[in-house]
């Protein structure tokens, strides 16, 4: 209750216009890589993105999450993105326009977080496209562990997962491979996904500067998701360390690693929490993956999907087989991750 | 009068937009308990846009289109395209009629309805703006069916509606953002069953003083 | 008093530990790149950096402003860093350490912000390593238009400007240029960049998780400090258009732009400031320059230099010219910055 | 007696380490006003790493020397090499004397003042530790010049940092951190001047116990 007094300051101009002036700012920064297509102001497209005969990858969501998700568009990796309300999908027409700014005639792979609004918005959108007759694949990355216990995991929410089924996707789409291909290689990437987040602090919605929900001054929640929903369970905030124990632990639980297994770490801050304490989770889940003998192949520590200025953080495993690791290894350049090139 | 004039009830959705503008923060706030605390900001986006484009002394079904537009095209989330088919299928249902009366307007709300459902795939109970929804549409329809009158069964399906939302309080969610949360969703309003209440409430008062 | 209350949540164990902590957890997430050198614990070193008869480049200074300064540490950039602890500077002994790993027998150039603390060890050190036959040369970076006139420039506080610095004089030594050319280029970095910060919110030490300074919940403070050291003046919050004109002014009052200069841009944020906000003022800064027909050859934004979870954010250019530029776009590789390669 | 026995002074140093951890949050809070909020915590990291090292059974000399060693090596920030230096400057003053008489105390603290001088280049008035520091070795050598006992003098140097101390309030800083604020810096204590009188007046003290 005390949390819900106060309000949140944000370097912002009306609120209304925060998304298009967002994307305008965005634009300028990254010219090179970035470019607006079609009439809804909404689909960034990648400058060196689409190209006759690749297969086209769209990727969106609701803004709040930056880079997520437009900082993923670039060579490589994503050719376009749909940029949605704060914490809203993109309507239908805004994912159109992107997949028909990334189609280059071999068919266009969505890819987006699970959540009814952007099933309803971009299934909506998928119709739109077979109508222009594009093709449309739809792949709902589902890896928040905390969303929905494992046999009921297709119900599960995306989160910092995102991260690893859009670079894999990507990777393939660069290598020319088939749309039937692509889309297996980012179902294999979900499947091989894993997250846990905790959030200490909450964020705020531009137009209220209230928290989106209520946390005590010594409280965290375990689980809790990218737009402040819920998580597990409300606990007194806890060292790196456990804290981190308990996130591993429950992805452990479901990811078969064992000796001489192979995962991609990323270890992602929600937004306000200092990528001192990211490197102090790293240190902790490198040392309980050594110690199950299971090889990191590359570590991202850093922001990479965020809930504005929420605090907290997430860690997100990668499962890797070869192929994955080819994908993954895979040069890409974008604002928010550039691998190899 | 048991009906109302098709053309100049465009000012209806002018009055809804109003209701769901005024509550933006109370919706956004139910929302944040167990959602992503977003619903009021996107609804009073889209109903504020769609009330400065509409002509409210046109056809409500002209004005029901331009809200659909809005919030399909533009607004996106969840609402968008659920919101959006209903107000959608709505406009459809009514269609060219110069005039509504209760089984024009009954129709129109059972349009609605199923445009939701087949969207959404939702069903009563599962903590949705169905919640208040079909119980409401239902009420409409067994009041005329039991002999009353048009604004008769326009209380009894705003009343059927808010009694639908508070039914939402002792729910678990099983569909949406909130149905992973289990039983920590239980306890609060929906969110959207909220908005859908409010929705048909501005619905039932100003067709009621249209008619009198 | 109000923030002087209620304490921070940070993710981290026994706050005595935090500095080696994260340090283990930077080393484990880019193994590729970093490595410990020496017995002090904080020499952050390039893997691929130190070469023969290169110059070393030598960053270093306070922890809490991460990336800053060992993600800066790689090829193409900084040969090693001196980590000290929380806002404040490391000492002679881990500075030589640093020195001594990174020299490759042509002689450092150490490069760190210009606080007393800093100066006061690096030079002890770079006596040290006169003793020690490696002749070091000191550059202090002194961005921060707000903590002095112009007239006295020279006691100005080194902010995110670091950044700039860093890069050009990384890129001077890894082109293999002398000691003198080396130390010359960091000079001309120096005196090309300049930042103006806003502050929002407070950060807090991790032995006493209270704000390190007090704030009111609708203030700011144009030109703070990156260590909470208060700025030029208090006002209300304004909007990100009316604070970028703010910052922008102070910095254009003194560096001269017309028609036809070129600038890099740096939009950087202070810890807990959404990517969001940061486009926006970026936004207002490409606008700005636009007008006035400076072209922009490249811009970055995020969390280069922070202040643990401040919140709030600052601006700075560098003023190109041909060699600037070629020094800028020099490729490197380190955990904070790629470019090119 | 007016003198002290340099073996098993180190302990003298540990009593100076325990005021500074004690009063961690307070130099940190002052230092927070008008610096960036670290004084306390580097020097309690550093005191208290000493004290854990040191033998108080063993010299002052030695003590001394391990402090500056902490200080210099392994604690950075100003107050590394500036107490570093200062605490290194009178172990080397003192050196292997085997009693501490008021001569041997002056010439020691003097030459502590003159290390962080040299170091440092900063004057009475700039609002640093210096402004508690020099007017506590002048109103010593003072104190003993007019003929007061060992004791006598001790008080008058305690007394004389304090005055120091809180003439920094008044003061616009003029090096370090602050230096940087102009008039904004005028209000508030100087943290290194605070911390500086709580060592001096811990060395008055227990010396002071030792002499009875
Ligand atoms: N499948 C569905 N069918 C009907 N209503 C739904 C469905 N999914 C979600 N809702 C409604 O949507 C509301 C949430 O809307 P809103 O907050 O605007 O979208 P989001 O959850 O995407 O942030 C819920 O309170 C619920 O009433
Ligand atoms: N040149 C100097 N000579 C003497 N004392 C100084 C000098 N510069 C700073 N100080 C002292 O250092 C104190 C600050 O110490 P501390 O907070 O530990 O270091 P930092 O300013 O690096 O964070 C100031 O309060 C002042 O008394
Ligand atoms: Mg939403
Ligand atoms: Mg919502
Ligand atoms: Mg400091
Ligand atoms: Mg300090």
């Amino acid at each position: 209750m005390n949390a819900m007094d106060h309000s949140t300051k944000k370097l912002m101009n009306a609120p209304e216009d925060i998304i298009p002036e967002m994307i305008e700012g965005m634009l300028a920064a990254h010219p090179d890589m970035l470019k607006l297509e079609g009439e809804s102001g909404r689909a960034v497209v990648a400058v060196d993105g689409p190209r006759d005969g690749k297969v086209g990858i769209v990727i969106g969501g609701g803004s709040g999450h930056e880079p997520a998700f437009a900082g993923y568009v670039g060579r490589g990796l994503a050719d376009a993105a749909a940029v949605g309300n704060v914490f809203a999908s993109p309507s239908p027409e805004q994912v159109k326009q992107a997949a028909m700014a990334a189609d280059g005639g071999a068919g266009v792979v969505l890819l987006y977080g699970n959540y009814t609004g952007d099933v309803l918005n971009f299934d909506m959108a998928a119709e739109e496209c077979a109508e222009l007759g594009i093709e449309a694949r739809s792949v709902q990355v589902i890896d928040d562990v905390a969303s929905a216990p494992k046999e009921r995991a297709h119900e599960r929410r995306g989160i910092a997962g995102d991260f690893f089924v859009f670079k894999i996707a990507g990777a393939a789409a660069d290598l020319g491979r088939s749309l039937d291909e692509v889309e297996d290689a980012a179902k294999r990437a979900n499947a091989a996904t894993l997250s846990m987040g905790v959030a200490v602090s909450a964020c705020s919605m531009p137009q209220t500067l209230k928290p989106n929900f209520e946390i005590g001054p010594d409280e965290m929640e375990i689980g809790m998701g990218i737009h402040g929903e819920p998580g597990m369970r409300r606990a007194k905030i806890d060292t790196a360390d456990n804290v981190t124990d308990e996130l591993m632990s429950l992805i452990l639980g479901e990811m078969e690693l064992g000796e001489g297994s192979e995962v991609a770490v990323l270890v992602n801050g929600l937004g306000s929490t200092a990528l001192m304490e990211l490197y102090l989770i790293n240190r902790r889940v490198a040392k309980i993956l050594g110690e199950k003998g299971v090889k990191i192949h590359h570590t991202w520590v850093g922001e990479y999907c965020t809930s504005m200025e929420m605090a907290g953080a997430s860690v997100t495993l990668l499962k890797l087989d070869d192929d994955l690791k080819l994908l993954l290894d895979h040069p890409c350049r974008t604002p928010a991750l550039t691998v190899g090139t | 009068m048991q009906e109302i004039n098709n053309k100049g009830a465009g000012g209806i959705i002018s009055g809804v937009a109003a209701v769901i503008v005024d509550n933006k923060a109370y919706l956004s706030e139910i929302d944040g308990k167990i959602g992503d605390g977003d619903h009021g900001v996107n609804m009073a986006k889209g109903f504020g846009r769609a009330a400065d484009r509409l002509d409210p002394e046109g056809t409500l079904t002209e004005a029901l289109q331009v809200l659909s537009d809005v919030l399909m095209s533009e607004i996106g989330g969840s609402m968008g395209p659920l919101y959006g088919m209903m107000f959608s299928d709505m406009a459809d249902s009514l269609g060219e009629a110069e005039t509504i009366d209760a089984a024009k307007f009954g129709a129109m709300i059972r349009a609605g309805l199923e445009g939701v459902q087949d969207i959404g795939s939702a069903k009563v109970g599962d903590k949705t703006l169905l919640d208040a929804f079909t119980p409401a549409v239902d009420a409409f329809d067994a009041s005329i069916a039991a002999g009353n009158t048009f604004p008769e069964a326009l209380v009894a399906m705003k009343a059927a509606a808010e009694t639908g939302r508070d039914s939402t309080i002792d729910m678990v969610a099983k569909v949406g953002r909130s149905s992973r949360l289990g039983e920590r969703s239980r306890g609060v309003l929906d969110a959207g069953a909220t908005s859908c209440a409010m929705i048909l409430g501005a619905f039932a008062e100003d067709i009621t003083a249209r008619l009198s």
